[in-house]
């Protein structure tokens, strides 16, 4: 059974007092958030609902102990349709900051600098969604240098400034330049059957695919589509984008959430911009803009993705047979 | 509705409207007016001929719109009185309902709208609610995805009398939906939108569940909810009925439709909160089960009434749990959906009620009122010395007062309602308010600063509006610093200027005037006459070298019992936040010029004795 | 000539402004030491030698040949070939021949287009006949051979294979004298290597202040009066700075000017224009209007790859697709 | 007029359960009371609005011969009414009822702060006997009665009251702005509890 506190300082005090987490016990359960949560689709044991009620059952050591509390990344999706008006991701990030005094740390990959490489421009630090970037003064080969430096308890691992670092300088664990060109050769796709079919190479946001269907969708598309999943649409440099069009892929489907919907909340716009920027380079080439395509995916949008690609499928194959 | 139409005590006066009401309790008198129908009331016989030859269609409101209707219509076939109507915003004079209409030639378009006064004693509001219209709620798609519908449109679809003659069938493709999903809550218990309980709709959703079941046993339906509220007699066993009859309850608030533009079906998506877990549902048809809310002519009609809202938006009764049907205004008296969310027989309750409130009066062969009014000195009077003034009559909201030269101003005791507006107003004190004298007055504002006034924020209130606030504070418990000192008055038109200044010579720290807001007012202009003066007065006691903010105006209404708190605890905190010496200083130097302001003041009946009382206790 | 054992240099000028022959005399009284250590066996730019004494030298003859110009005519590549033949080792000089540099944009067009512009639309030219210059053609006095204008402008290093870069446009002085001193002592690194430059960014030496702010819009330079002491890209101004290589010293910055991105991207990075592309873009404010971000830059090719298109991937792309038509 | 009378003021000093007594003590309050000029009785109870507590007001008045009644609970808008009846039934005129609210205005808002909302307590009940001094006996002002109702709204509470209304042989005006009568119930289907028609 459990033994619930009520006296004052108590856990639920604690995350009370700390700021965002003052309307805590206005939650009356409805699970809204919940069920608008995206991890919580990934990862069913973040359940913010469930955590509240922790909370305000001062459940401190159990609500400590769930690893998933660290996985909100204040998309803040929830939020706008919470009927108590209750900002789950500050109430989020009020239990983390009492969890961090409390000595515990976020389970979560991180950004990990590399400080040889980099020079300290901040260009990182700007585009951090979180705040998890800042430049330190560090010795480095005898020589004082300022370096950033990641503060892991912020860090969502999105990506974001790997991509944006001019230098490689930041990697993110599973999502290193590296590892990402090993997802798109897999298998040699790129040198296979070069005469076959033209190849479309998506790079998307992991968090675009709501419904089982297009889950489904998505993993029965045809082999000359490669899908390749990044945690966030931001993550993706357009180096990997010419990279894939020179390698010999045909088009280059950059799929991100829709504004205001992005699970890092800049990713979606900053690929935006850089993708459309493309397009603008494309067209001044005199080349064809259309092999760089970018679409944002709502949460309404049920089975716009897959059926985005295999348009681009058909199209590519009908104009490859009015060519021939 | 025919008994209504046919009962010998009741006329009914439909297409009308009420413009204006005077008069007071047992004595109405209502301005309506009658919107011309084009059609002649004795002439046509409901026979229907004339609506099929127009040849305009438009939505028809009675059927939510999913279904037309046409320029002249009758609203359904029970409507009473059966009698066609011409909707001239719509209509384009083809006049060909006018040859349709034949010998009984009762279409007549040189119909005006047609005004009269009714003199009644007692008058019942129940002027109903609005439908919440949930298109604004993106997330559920109302308006965008066709098999999103209302409670109220189902209610037609599944009606025999409705547009589909009670064949079910969705929107997108006129298909019989069997597997369809009801969504509760949809603008209630939601602070975006409105965070009272609609109160009424789990129990029309489980009615439409059950309907549905009942016809089509091989349904499969589901009730999305947060609660299930079933308090009243039969209710509780009727929603187990439902359970048993297989309708499938879901706890958990959908956050998400989308919708399969394939199929047009949708998916709902919610946490199953007893399993803890995501789920999607898919669904044919959806309804939301949509807020009552206030009507969108409620402030129209509140002004017209005198009567105020709560801050749920629908009127406020006199008081919430010992006078649940009466207005703030006596005689006028609040039924069914108009005050709060109702069903059906709470409705036919409180109406019955508020006809019984009525009746205390209607059966009465004469009312007593209290004698709050006004009253002359006539030795006072300067019109009785024969010079020209009158100001008194011109800030009195009822005509109650008759200045002639030469003769004292003369005060109709039956028709003062005692806002004391004319007795603050009088330039020589010639006025006084029964029960609200300046010497009762004065002596309360002495015993309310004898001890530190320096540390006091003095609230002048007035009955209505901003004493109900600070009562309303009170039974909320929004507590706010004990430095306060309130001071009733019936209207802020009472507050007179000597009493400020007299306030501000006992050195009171700050001073607040408070009443009600201008639709509100009590005695129709009586607020106005108050923050006319307080305006001047403002600058008045700047230019005397008092702090401007030692004194504030603020209209509260007795719902806002958060509003009160908050500008208590505001003035306390600018009083800690003054240096007391300089304070101090302040009221020293001001004293002389405040003490020659109301050095008149003792001359009124009474007054001089109560500041001598005052003198001899502090 | 070449009786002692000093080392023997080519300096050579392709399709370039000459700006990298002027940076060699740059270096000024350094001259005298080069002298002193090295004889130098050709450059036209200086004194009067002819492509037949080049022709005439034995194979691996040249000791370092630092090579300006990228290749735009059948010229440029006939000597970067003779001279990578007879040079050991080849630098590619300057940005030209790094990377294309601002010759390289007129890789935004084709040949056609270019002398169309240039023999019959611009505004100073007389050419009632609208005659097009020829590689060969016939006149009276005889046959006249011209270089071939090609298709496109190529880094010399995509013509022959060179050992070394010297970036910028053109190579500070101070650099090229390092690099001459490098060679002098015969102290090269592993070939391949870019000479005369840092390994990181440009804004790891810039005093320009950065304060965090995240860009709301883009703006050129002439359209603001920029504040001396603040970050370019902060006030909204396209900077190269961060995906450009340091070395250089900042002369642009320091008089007032962004960034143009003349050194190239840093080390480890392929293409500088996707780069920097991907830098800017991180940096946008979150309530800025994206569609009018991307709008605001108003000649993305140039300002992004000013310097390294004809180096860049988008190049390589449109070849590719220039030669599947 | 109050000069020319002998004052005698009886104060009660309510504690309403624990509403009032909760935070400040009533019978300080009332010992206070009994300090002031004209005061000649105070008393304290639980529920001065109880029967008690009004049987007590009223023999205050016969054996003390009270003048003045000065009642310290809750708001005038709930329990004037209540005590002015119960003086008048005493032989007092009703207007000599003074009410001091040390509830809702008082106890209820100053929870955390006794002390001063004790000080606040004797400051409305000394406000309260300072008034009362001057108050004078009024009689009620008669109106007639027009014996016609008016519903507005014609819908199902709109009808309802008007069908009791006229029951009551009360003439009604129900007035409908819309061209039939019925309101909202008019589109209902069958409805709860017993599944027939709205209408």
């Amino acid at each position: 059974m459990q033994h619930t506190d009520n006296t004052p300082h108590s856990f639920k005090d604690e995350v009370m007092a700390e700021p965002g987490g003052e309307l805590l016990q206005r939650c009356y359960s409805c699970g809204t958030c919940v069920s608008m949560c995206l991890v919580n689709q990934t990862c069913p044991d973040y359940n913010p609902r469930r955590t509240m009620r922790m909370v305000m059952l001062d459940m401190r050591e159990e609500t400590f102990r769930n690893p998933t509390i660290w996985h909100c990344s204040a998309c803040d999706l929830c939020h706008p349709h919470c009927p108590q008006g209750i900002h789950i991701s500050d109430l989020m990030r009020a239990i983390k900051n009492v969890a961090l005094r409390a000595g515990y740390e976020s389970p979560l990959p991180s950004a990990k600098v590399d400080e040889h490489k980099c020079s300290g421009c901040d260009i990182c630090e700007k585009a951090c969604p979180y705040g998890a970037l800042s430049l330190a003064a560090k010795t480095i080969d005898g020589k004082e240098r300022k370096i950033s430096q990641v503060d892991r308890s912020l860090c969502m691992a999105c990506g974001i400034c790997a991509a944006a670092c001019p230098l490689s300088a930041i990697t993110v664990e599973d999502y290193s330049n590296e590892k990402v060109a090993a997802q798109i050769q897999a298998g040699h796709w790129l040198k296979k059957a070069k005469s076959g079919d033209p190849k479309v190479l998506v790079f998307n946001c992991s968090w675009n695919l709501r419904a089982e269907a297009d889950r489904d969708a998505m993993s029965e598309l045809p082999a000359n589509v490669r899908v390749v999943n990044v945690p966030c649409s931001g993550r993706i440099d357009p180096t990997f984008v010419l990279t894939a069009l020179q390698a010999g892929v045909a088009r280059v489907l950059v799929a991100g959430c829709q504004p205001g919907e992005c699970h890092y909340k800049q990713g979606t716009r900053i690929a935006q911009g850089r993708m459309h920027t493309l397009n603008h380079m494309f067209e001044q080439m005199g080349m064809d803009a259309q092999r760089v395509q970018f679409v944002q995916i709502g949460t309404e949008d049920r089975g716009r993705l897959p059926a985005t690609i295999l348009d681009l499928v058909a199209e590519l194959k009908s104009s490859t047979v009015a060519v021939a | 509705m025919v008994d209504a139409a046919r009962h010998p005590n009741i006329t009914v006066k439909s297409y009308t409207e009420v413009k204006r009401v005077e008069g007071f309790i047992g004595n109405f008198k209502v301005l309506v007016e009658e919107k011309p129908r084009y059609v002649n009331m004795d002439r046509c016989n409901g026979c229907g001929a004339c609506s099929p030859v127009c040849p305009i269609e438009i939505p028809n409101e009675f059927e939510e719109g999913i279904a037309p209707r046409k320029a002249i219509y009758i609203p359904h076939a029970q409507a009473v009185p059966l009698r066609y109507v011409i909707d001239e915003e719509a209509c384009i004079h083809c006049y060909k309902c006018v040859d349709a209409c034949g010998k009984l030639d009762a279409i007549d378009f040189s119909q005006q709208p047609r005004q009269e006064w009714l003199d009644v004693g007692s008058i019942l509001v129940a002027t109903g609610f609005d439908n919440f219209d949930p298109s604004v709620i993106k997330e559920y798609g109302f308006g965008r995805y066709a098999n999103v519908i209302t409670a109220m449109e189902l209610e037609r679809i599944n009606n025999s009398a409705g547009p589909t003659a009670g064949r079910i069938m969705r929107p997108s493709d006129s298909k019989f939906p069997n597997k369809i999903s009801f969504i509760q809550c949809v603008g209630s218990r939601d602070e975006r939108y409105n965070l009272y309980c609609s109160g009424f709709c789990c129990m029309y959703t489980i009615k439409n569940a059950v309907q549905w079941k009942q016809t089509y046993p091989d349904a499969d339906i589901t009730i999305f909810y947060m609660d299930i509220r079933t308090p009243s007699k039969g209710y509780e066993e009727f929603y187990r009925r439902a359970r048993e009859m297989g309708i499938r309850f879901i706890q958990g608030r959908p956050s998400i439709i989308t919708e399969d533009p394939k199929t047009g079906n949708l998916f709902i998506q919610a946490e199953d909160v007893g399993l803890g877990r995501t789920i999607e549902l898919e669904s044919e048809m959806v309804i939301l089960s949509t807020a009552a809310i206030p009507r969108v002519d409620t402030d129209a009609m509140g002004s017209v009434l005198n009567i105020s809202r709560s801050p749920d938006g629908f009127f406020m009764e006199y008081h919430p749990k010992l006078r649940p049907v009466d207005s703030p205004t006596d005689g006028v008296f609040l039924c069914g959906a108009a005050q709060s969310p109702k069903d059906i027989p709470a409705s036919v309750a409180q109406g019955s009620a508020a006809a019984s409130r009525a009746a205390r009066i209607l059966n009465a062969d004469e009312w007593e009122i209290e004698p709050i009014v006004a009253m002359v000195w006539e030795d006072r009077c300067i019109s009785a010395q024969g010079k020209k003034c009158g100001i008194c009559a011109t800030k009195c909201p009822y005509g109650a007062i008759l200045v002639e030269t030469g003769k004292a101003a003369m005060v109709t005791a039956a028709k003062c309602h005692g806002c004391g507006g004319c007795v603050a107003e009088c330039p020589h004190n010639a006025i006084t308010q029964k029960h609200f004298t300046d010497a009762q007055v004065i002596s309360q504002l002495h015993a309310l600063l004898r001890h530190e006034p320096e540390k006091k924020v003095l609230a002048f209130m007035c009955h209505w509006c901003s004493y109900g606030g600070a009562d309303n504070a009170g039974t909320s418990h929004f507590e706010y610093p004990a430095s306060q000192r309130g001071l009733r008055v019936m209207c802020s038109a009472r507050m007179d200027s000597d009493f400020i200044f007299e306030a501000f010579r006992l050195g009171a720290g700050v001073v607040l005037v408070s009443g009600c807001h201008p639709q509100d007012c009590h005695y129709i202009t009586g607020q106005r006459v108050g923050a006319e003066r307080f305006e001047k007065l403002t600058k008045r006691l700047v230019d005397m070298g008092i702090s401007p903010q030692r004194f504030r105006v603020e209209w509260i209404s007795a719902a806002e019992g958060a509003k009160y708190a908050q500008v208590i605890r505001e003035m306390d905190q600018t009083l800690r936040q003054i240096d007391p010496q300089a304070l101090k200083e302040e009221i020293e130097r001001t004293r002389p010029e405040l003490e020659r302001r109301v050095r008149r003041l003792p001359e009124i009946p009474d007054v001089a004795l109560a500041l001598e009382l005052a003198k001899a206790t502090s | 000539m070449a009786k002692n054992n000093k080392l023997k240099i080519a300096i050579y000028w392709a399709a370039s402004c000459g700006g990298c022959d002027v940076a060699v005399v740059e270096i000024g009284h350094n001259l005298l030491k080069l002298k002193e250590a090295a004889d130098i066996l050709f450059w036209p730019a200086a004194m009067d030698f002819k492509y037949s004494d080049v022709e005439a030298m034995p194979d691996k003859h040249i000791d370092v040949c630092l090579f300006n110009g990228s290749v735009r005519t059948s010229e440029n590549e006939h000597i970067a070939k003779l001279l990578r033949a007879k040079s050991k080792v080849m630098v590619a000089f300057g940005s030209c021949a790094y990377e294309g540099c601002i010759p390289g944009l007129a890789n935004l067009y084709n040949r056609g287009d270019i002398l169309t512009r240039v023999y019959q639309e611009t505004p100073s030219t007389e050419n009632p006949d609208g005659v097009i210059p020829q590689p060969h053609c016939k006149v009276p006095e005889g046959d006249l051979d011209l270089p071939e204008f090609y298709e496109s402008v190529k880094p010399v290093g995509m013509v022959v294979p060179v050992e070394y870069s010297v970036p910028g446009c053109p190579p500070v002085a101070s650099q090229v004298w390092g690099v001459l001193e490098a060679i002098i002592a015969g102290k090269l690194p592993p070939v391949g290597a870019v000479l005369g430059a840092g390994d990181r960014n440009l804004c790891e030496e810039c005093e320009r202040v950065r304060d965090g702010t995240k860009v709301k819009q883009f703006v050129r330079p002439h359209e603001v009066i920029a504040d001396p002491k603040k970050c370019f890209l902060e006030q909204g101004i396209v900077c190269s700075g961060p995906a450009t290589r340091a070395g250089c010293g900042r002369p642009c910055i320091r008089v007032g000017m962004p960034c143009r991105g003349c050194y190239g991207p840093p080390e480890g990075v392929k293409d500088q224009g996707a780069k920097l592309l991907s830098a800017i873009m991180a940096v946008i404010d979150p309530e800025a209007d994206v569609e009018q971000l991307v709008s605001q830059i108003v000649d993305p090719v140039g300002t992004l790859y000013r310097f390294s298109l004809s180096d860049s991937l988008l190049q390589q792309i449109k070849w590719q697709e220039a030669e599947k038509k | 007029m109050s000069q020319n009378e002998d004052l005698r003021i009886g104060v009660y000093v309510c504690h309403c359960g624990s509403n009032i007594a909760s935070v400040i003590d009533p019978k300080a309050v009332a010992e206070f009371a009994s300090a002031l000029p004209d005061v000649v009785l105070t008393n304290n109870s639980l529920y001065t609005c109880s029967d008690a507590g009004q049987r007590q007001i009223q023999e205050d008045i016969k054996n003390h011969k009270l003048n003045r009644v000065v009642v310290a609970a809750c708001s005038v808008r709930l329990h004037e009414p209540t005590f002015r009846a119960c003086v008048a039934e005493a032989g007092l005129n009703p207007f000599l009822f003074e009410m001091a609210n040390i509830r809702e205005q008082d106890t209820w808002v100053h929870s955390h702060e006794p002390e001063g909302a004790l000080e606040k307590a004797k400051d409305l009940v000394a406000s309260a006997v300072a008034k009362s001094r001057f108050l004078t006996p009024l009689d009620m002002i008669k109106v007639p009665v027009t014996k016609t109702a008016m519903v507005i709204g014609g819908g199902v509470a709109g009808i309802s009251s008007a069908l009791d209304l006229a029951d009551m042989g009360i003439k009604t005006y129900l007035v409908e702005k819309e061209p039939s009568i019925g309101g909202r119930m008019a589109q209902l289907n069958k409805t709860f509890p017993t599944m027939d028609c709205s209408i």
